[in-house]
């Protein structure tokens, strides 16, 4: 990879003037095909994947971001460093000259629009659920500095700043479809349905990036994006399916922080039983879906984050393939009088992700091998949502809910209070030893939070059984031969046109 | 002339008050827009927040009744997703599947009363079962398959059309192609069965004894007395293009109205759902009107 | 031997059908000259019409094939000329006139349209054609032909349609001029009419005529010379008195005796008990004034005949009295009660009373029934008549009644023939034992032969079972031998009413002399008689 | 009457039993002969298929997936290759022609009857009736069929019945509109107007003399509906609102086989194959029936020698 990265400057500076200078890199106009068009190009929607694909960091920049290419974690963006006061309030220092792409100076002011807009009750910003619980007040210090006090104290709040898109203060409160931001594009066209394109601007305050023009276009089916790479129509397609992966010089892999698993419904029997939740996760052979339904790259899930999460546990071991185990605790489960005859209904979402309905079936055929009596259901994602979050339906059967949950932001705290904790609206069960390490490290800094985080992994896993954890899922994309790039754990979510070099 | 357009329109006025009132009620009862549009994680409150904003708290009868004010106005509301006055996104995308129809039914008209009324002509002959086979077969190909089939084909092995979206002629020829297909092979059999009987009519007779050759006797003397059906069909095989052709639009990213229907469906975005019911259901409305000017336009005895 | 214009020789032809092969026409040989006109005469099924689809091309092939035979045209073969050759003959050579104009002219284009694409198709000048077409219009009699030309076929009466099609065929002068039953759908004025049109043309162009019909009377009228077919074979050939007088073959000779109107007249009495009486029966459809007051008295056990041409408000009439139609205004007064005042459920009990039988038995015996459901159904609807045991029997013994078979119960009403579809009809109606029966143009439809036997059976009813009949047709001769009273009607109003002698011999209306003088005599002597006297 | 007259009857031999026509004619159309044969083998998989094959059919392999047709050294039942988790196409398929046939039959008896039921209405009874009818199916039919597909599947669940319910509503307002258009016409023929001569009560006349004689019509428009129905349900699979695992149809098995088209064709092909037949047949066989059912075109199929072309 590396040696075609340097024959590829190679002939690119041969056809300038210097081989040896990065900065004379080529430059051009790309096309870049995804699955779904984004609906609105509203700076605090980034955080949805469509959204964000587009404009996160492209257009609409925030104050710091997370490294997900090597380990230096959060990195400044907008602002240039960060402290945390006495009072536990944070306080960040911005970046100077920077410019809106309306011509605006970009200053404290927009930072604390730019919350008050996320805050707002007047448009519902999705930003806004990565606050939840807290009262947020924001200090202008002066032109260049702004105090943020959270409540309770925020110790990941520089993190989570990294998802809080800044806008000038003169956006209204209410959804914006041009958006202005102090990225390094600007929007220059949008015709809905047929493409969006960003072209670079002359007045950024970073590196000029050698993508000068990206269009967008949309197509819902995988093979026609993977065609059109292949045809010269697209230079870069970020999810195609595994099956039309096939040619290695432009299709990758990588890992893309979606982990799949099953969650178990345990206020229900049989499933608030322990053996039995034990004795599902032994019945399914995890091993024997990679390469087949699951694509080779994918691995194995001991968590809901993918490993690249802080906290991840590297001693939770998964449950081995072990029919012979889980008949064992099945029957131990019968003589102790669960009711393990009764059918459990897997729910899962059509198209939630590729392959679902073979992986499901192939899931089924698992579990009723070990002697589960098991149901498959497919529903569409309104439906699956009714099943996913509370409140759950009263007189419900045994559930097994599909899922697949994403975070790619670095930290469990994402991620553990939504789906482990007893008031988290997609979790099954409630446990107090649960509820209270997901508050203590979510409050905890440093290696203490590492450590709690691991602590409460190793717990869910081992001890609460708390779910069917599956895979954490790779994606494919096509890249042409012609781009440097090389999709990231973040791509799904955001796609930093910088970071794609043209050879 | 008049009056029969104005009692039309008044009919069809009905029709459309009924189904907007059905569907209204009905998709408000299939789900929650607010737990479609935020992730799930977001919190009870934002969701709730949500659904203040909208006015989908208030009881059905009253969203009801502020949604025919607005109607009533002009209003069609405003997508929840697209944070745009729903019948401007409706009437983009039907532009497109208007000329998509528009161009689809003109060719596969032409073609299918040629290939029709010569099948008809020498019925039992070899063309005849030729063009029977090949229209019934490609009335019973799954679309999508043939999409995906003529995208790998024409676009990925021989490079000669693109494989998809919009922008130049060329980009219009594959979804036109495969929308072409199925219509095709019914009008194909409506105008051979309408054909056939049409030539063993009695003023065909007639012209035989005075010596007309086979040409005009098909193509003037039986083909528009044989249209009055196959002007039926042809409206009812338009009306479902007009309803969108969802498998086709989704398939080669064409920004129609029926990609836009079900999306807007499955999202439960309902003004969109309903802005688009009301512009398709008065497009059908006009062709139907169309239709029925063709009828008169093609046999005197409507007319008088 | 001098060569004929026309010169059918041998011609056989075979049609596949459902029960084999038919032979249509065997073997059958005729010629006509110019100036000449022969008539072939033949009843439905004697394949009378097939030579002439033959010498037209018009034969379908399949399910038709020709056998044999030839057929000349001024001495050229035309079964073996080359298609283009052949259909150059049709139109500027041969030209043809059908029975129904209506179905044979193209309803969705105009008939200026139509005359000119005669021409136009054997290489005409578009506007020496149409100038043309204009004359054409003009000379076969169509009032302001130029404004004709723009009209579509369903804008002209019937007489009208059949003289545009007599335009278009001239329009080329042909040599010779085939017409299948060019007169019998019209009315009998209209009849004359356009009969004397023909022959008037026929002397202006010089060409030969061969004329198809199965009416006796036409025959007598235009024809020089007459062959008569049966069954696919010629049975007698040569000129129409000859034939007329003395006929050698003994279907001939049925023929002949089966025409109308020679048998002894009821004396047409007026006493009796009065059944039904009308008065003052108004019917508008919109407009259209239909009925415009119509009052009579019907005597049981007698015949009342309602003679009128289309338009007349005849068949209306039988609807409203029926109750198939509202009147506006009158009444009808039945058993002491007004028939116009019943409610729905004593209209079903008068139903038992009041039948009809109608124009056509094709049409209306539904053809999904057999003959048994067909006549059992009476019962079924009204329960009380008899019980179900006995319906077999009762079925049998009507179908012995008007003529058929027991054996005949189980079969579909299309694998009889139209006399006797219509003698399953009338046993349909005589299963109600009703006391009035209505003949809707009950044997109009028929073939002369038929028509005798059915009418001699409904006068056989009447003497045995005491029912009365209003008949109603278009025609005098038919009602002739059946009716005691005779109504004739023209457009919605009663023009002359009276015993049957009094209208026969001496009709005091000029309209009623007009249509007895329109009436076509089979004898051709008297035939001739007439034409002198309209002359 | 008793049997033995019936025999005796010289024109009633002639003429043969429905029946036996039928079957003549049948064997007098080569093309509609064979799609005859092959819907009778179709109907009995529907009915034997499940018990026959159905294990084979849900067992599963991932070693073995996507194995390629006509490898003949595992067995007749690996012929047509196997789908994504290693079961045989042959077994899927058999197994799926009961669903198939099912759901399309189902939704079109359905929509069938309940069209022809409110056609009949709509022409025959009062114009007031007939009008609120007749909105009534313009309503259906501006109705987007995936709106009732999301409605109907949402509040009822998705079940077979329930897609076979939807399938049936789009297509209520075809047999609706041919009816009226028919019953109109025929309430002013002839016999009908006996009919009421006699007394008969409306019921009567429309069911026992207008509805026979719709009826050809209307079959030869179920068959033609038939395909309409099982490409609209792979549609619905296609879209993720159809028919969902572990229920299998042809249309399902299409669209999952999609996605491997260009490296497993045989996925999507076989059941491809099998609804593109069933149509065919189907059309073969309502051609055949029209031209058997109408007497003007009958003598081409009862022509004792065969004419040229």
């Amino acid at each position: 990879m590396k040696k075609t990265l340097i024959s590829g400057a190679l002939i690119a500076g041969a056809t300038l003037f210097s081989a040896l200078s990065p900065a004379l890199a080529a430059s051009g106009a790309i096309k870049i095909v995804l699955p779904e068009e984004a609906d609105l190009l509203e700076p605090c929607m980034a955080t949805r994947s469509n959204i964000g694909r587009i404009i996160m960091e492209n257009v609409s920049e925030t104050l710091t971001e997370l490294d997900v290419r090597g380990k230096k974690g959060v990195m400044p963006r907008l602002a240039e460093k960060w402290e945390q006061n006495a009072d536990g309030s944070w306080r960040f220092h911005l970046r100077q000259g920077v410019k809106f792409s309306d011509g605006t100076v970009f200053d404290a002011k927009d930072v604390k629009h730019s919350f008050d807009r996320v805050m707002s009750d007047k448009i519902t910003c999705e930003a806004k659920r990565y606050f939840g619980g807290m009262t947020i007040t924001t200090n202008v210090v002066d032109d260049n500095t702004i105090d943020i006090k959270t409540q309770p104290v925020q110790p990941i709040l520089p993190l989570l700043m990294s998802l809080v898109t800044i806008v000038p203060e003169s956006t209204p409160m209410q959804f914006v479809r041009e958006p202005v931001g102090t990225g390094p594009y600007k929007l220059t066209n949008w015709t809905p349905g047929q493409q969006i394109v960003l072209e670079t601007r002359e007045d950024y305050w970073g590196k000029k990036p050698s993508v000068t023009k990206a269009t967008y276009l949309f197509r819902a089916d995988p093979s026609v994006r993977a065609a059109m790479v292949q045809t010269g129509e697209a230079d870069l397609s970020p999810s195609i399916s595994q099956l039309d992966a096939t040619n290695p010089k432009t299709d990758f892999s990588y890992l893309d922080s979606e982990t799949v698993y099953l969650r178990i419904d345990h206020n229900i029997a049989p499933l608030n039983d322990v053996r039995v939740r034990k004795a599902l996760n032994l019945a399914i052979d995890r091993q024997a879906f990679l390469g087949t339904l699951v694509p080779e790259g994918a691995v194995l899930a001991t968590a809901i984050v993918p490993p690249t999460t802080l906290g991840w546990n590297p001693d939770v071991k998964q449950f081995p393939h072990d029919v012979a185990a889980a008949k064992k605790l099945l029957a131990e489960a019968k003589a102790a009088g669960v009711p393990v005859e009764t059918p459990i209904t897997i729910i899962a979402r059509t198209a939630n992700f590729p392959n679902v309905t073979e992986i499901m079936e192939a899931i089924q055929a698992q579990l009723q091998e070990a002697g589960f009596k098991v149901e498959l259901k497919f529903v569409e994602v309104a439906e699956h949502e009714t099943y996913y979050s509370k409140p759950f339906k009263e007189g419900r059967g045994p559930q097994l809910v599909a899922a697949m949950h994403d975070n790619s932001k670095g930290d469990p705290s994402f991620s553990m209070f939504f789906k482990y904790a007893s008031k988290g609206t997609q979790s099954g069960f409630s446990d107090p030893k649960v509820d209270d390490l997901i508050q203590r490290a979510s409050a905890a800094v440093g290696d203490e939070r590492a450590r709690l985080w691991s602590q409460l992994i190793a717990y869910l896993h081992d001890d609460v059984v708390a779910d069917v954890l599956l895979f954490h899922m790779v994606g494919f994309a096509r890249v042409s031969e012609k781009l440097d790039f090389k999709p990231t754990i973040a791509t799904n979510s955001m796609l930093q046109l910088s970071e794609i070099g043209i050879r | 002339m008049l009056s029969f357009i104005r009692k039309r329109s008044v009919a069809s006025l009905i029709s459309l008050v009924g189904l907007i009132v059905m569907v209204f009620f009905l998709s408000r009862m299939t789900g929650d827009p607010a737990s479609l549009f935020l992730p799930v994680e977001a919190s009870a409150e934002m969701k709730q927040q949500f659904r203040e904003l909208h006015g989908l708290n208030d009881p059905l009868l009253v969203q009801f009744g502020r949604y025919v004010g607005d109607v009533v106005t002009g209003d069609l509301g405003e997508s929840y997703r697209k944070a745009r006055p729903a019948l401007d996104v409706v009437t983009e995308a039907f532009t497109w599947t208007l000329w998509l129809a528009l161009i689809t039914m003109s060719l596969v008209t032409s073609a299918a009363i040629v290939v029709g009324s010569l099948a008809a002509f020498r019925s039992g002959g070899f063309f005849d079962r030729i063009a029977s086979m090949l229209s019934l077969i490609g009335a019973s190909v799954p679309d999508f398959w043939l999409a995906i089939v003529a995208i790998v084909l024409f676009s990925v092995n021989l490079a000669w059309l693109p494989t998809s979206g919009t922008g130049s002629v060329l980009h219009w020829i594959l979804p036109i192609g495969v929308l072409f297909v199925r219509p095709f092979g019914i009008i194909v059999q409506v105008v051979r069965g309408s054909m056939i009987s049409a030539l063993s009519s009695a003023y065909v007779k007639t012209a035989r004894a005075k010596g007309v050759r086979s040409g005009p006797i098909i193509f003037i003397h039986a083909l528009r007395n044989a249209m009055l059906p196959v002007i039926t069909v042809i409206g009812d095989q338009a009306a479902s293009l007009l309803n969108g052709a969802v498998v086709v639009e989704t398939i080669f990213g064409f920004p129609g109205v029926g990609k836009l229907m079900i999306d807007s469906i499955l999202q439960r975005d309902f003004n969109v759902v309903l802005a688009a019911i009301l512009v398709t259901a008065l497009a059908i409305f006009l062709m139907n009107l169309l239709i029925d000017l063709c009828y008169a336009l093609l046999d005197p005895r409507i007319r008088h | 031997m001098a060569e004929h214009l026309l010169d059918v020789r041998n011609l056989s032809v075979e049609f596949y059908t459902a029960s084999g092969v038919v032979k249509a026409v065997r073997n059958i040989s005729y010629h006509l000259d110019r100036g000449e006109t022969l008539a072939i005469l033949g009843e439905s099924g004697s394949g009378k019409s097939v030579s002439s689809a033959a010498i037209m091309n018009l034969i379908d092939m399949p399910p038709g094939r020709i056998t044999s035979g030839e057929i000349f045209l001024d001495g050229e073969d035309l079964l073996t000329m080359r298609p283009d050759e052949r259909r150059e003959v049709n139109g500027k050579r041969i030209a043809m006139i059908f029975q129904d104009p209506l179905s044979h002219l193209n309803p969705v284009y105009t008939v200026g349209w139509q005359i000119r694409e005669a021409m136009t198709t054997h290489g005409l000048p578009k506007d020496a054609a149409d100038a043309q077409a204009i004359r054409l219009l003009g000379r076969v009699g169509i009032p302001d032909p130029q404004a004709a030309m723009d009209k579509y076929p369903h804008q002209f009466s019937g007489g009208q349609r059949q003289r545009v099609m007599i335009a278009m065929a001239l329009a080329l002068r042909p040599d010779l001029l085939i017409a299948d039953e060019p007169t019998t759908a019209l009315d009998v004025t209209v009849q004359a009419d356009v009969l004397a049109l023909l022959k008037e043309l026929q002397r202006e162009i010089g060409m030969g005529v061969l004329i198809i019909t199965h009416d006796l009377g036409v025959v007598a009228e235009i024809a020089d010379r007459v062959v008569v077919m049966e069954k696919g074979a010629l049975v007698e050939s040569g000129t129409v008195r000859e034939v007329y007088k003395n006929p050698k073959h003994p279907y001939t000779r049925r023929l002949i005796a089966a025409a109308p109107g020679k048998g002894v007249m009821h004396e047409g009495e007026t006493q009796g008990e009065v059944l039904l009486s009308v008065r003052d029966v108004c019917k508008n459809y919109g407009a259209f004034q239909a009925l415009k007051g119509v009052s009579f008295d019907l005597m049981a056990g007698q015949t009342l005949a309602i003679v009128g041409e289309s338009g007349s408000g005849k068949s209306t009439l039988a609807r409203v009295l029926l109750r198939l139609d509202e009147p506006d205004s009158g009444q009808a007064i039945w058993k002491g009660r007004d028939l116009f005042q019943l409610s729905p459920r004593e209209i079903y009990r008068l139903r038992r009373d009041l039948q009809m039988v109608f124009q056509d038995p094709t049409q209306s015996l539904n053809p999904r029934m057999t003959v048994f459901q067909l006549v059992s159904e009476a019962w079924v609807i009204h329960p009380d008549i008899l019980p179900r045991a006995k319906w077999r029997e009762r079925v049998a013994e009507l179908l012995q009644q008007v003529g058929l078979s027991p054996d005949h119960m189980r079969r579909y009403p299309h694998q009889f023939s139209g006399g006797q579809r219509q003698r399953i009809a009338i046993a349909r109606a005589l299963a109600l034992e009703p006391r009035l029966i209505i003949c809707d143009e009950a044997v109009s439809a028929l073939d002369v032969s038929v028509q005798a036997q059915v009418i001699e059976l409904l006068d056989k009813l009447r003497r045995q079972t005491g029912i009365s009949f209003i008949f109603i047709a278009h025609d005098l001769p038919v009602v002739r031998d059946f009716a005691d009273q005779v109504m004739v009607m023209q457009k919605g109003r009663i023009v002359e009413l009276g015993g049957v002698r009094q209208i026969f011999e001496a009709p005091r209306e000029p309209y009623t002399q007009a249509l007895l003088a329109a009436s076509l005599d089979p004898d051709p002597d008297v035939q001739a008689a007439h034409r002198a006297r309209r002359a | 009457m008793s049997l033995s007259s019936t025999e005796t009857d010289p024109a009633l031999r002639e003429e043969p039993s429905l029946g036996v026509r039928m079957g003549r004619m049948l064997l007098a159309d080569k093309f509609a002969l064979v799609a005859a044969l092959f819907l009778v083998v179709m109907v009995i998989l529907a009915l034997v298929g499940p018990a026959w094959l159905g294990e084979e059919a849900v067992r599963q392999n991932l070693r073995g997936r996507n194995l390629a047709p006509f490898d003949w050294s595992r067995g007749w039942i690996w012929c047509m290759g196997a789908d994504a988790l290693g079961r045989p196409l042959f077994a899927r398929i058999i197994v799926a022609t009961q669903n198939t046939l099912m759901v399309a039959a189902g939704a079109v008896v359905l929509s069938a009857a309940i069209g022809t039921f409110l056609g009949l209405m709509a022409g025959f009874s009062s114009p007031r009736i007939s009008q609120i009818i007749m909105r009534l199916a313009d309503v259906i039919m501006s109705f987007p069929s995936l709106l009732i597909a999301v409605i109907v599947l949402y509040l009822l669940g998705s079940s077979i019945v329930n897609l076979m319910v939807v399938l049936s509503i789009t297509r209520i307002p075809v047999y609706l509109r041919t009816t009226r258009a028919e019953v109109l016409e025929i309430r002013e023929r002839m016999f009908v107007q006996a009919a009421r001569v006699m007394g008969a009560s409306s019921n009567r006349i429309l069911f026992r003399h207008i509805l026979p004689i719709v009826f050809p019509t209307l079959t030869t428009l179920a068959t033609l509906d038939f395909a309409y129905v099982m490409l609209a349900e792979s549609a619905l699979s296609f879209l993720g609102i159809g028919i969902q695992p572990p229920d299998i149809t042809w249309g399902l098995m299409i669209s999952q086989g999609r996605q491997y088209l260009t490296n497993a064709w045989w996925l999507s092909f076989w059941p491809g194959l099998a609804i593109i037949l069933t149509t065919l047949s189907l059309n073969l066989l309502s051609n055949w029936l029209r031209i058997a059912l109408d007497p003007v075109q009958r003598w081409r199929l009862e022509m004792k020698e065969p004419a040229n072309g």
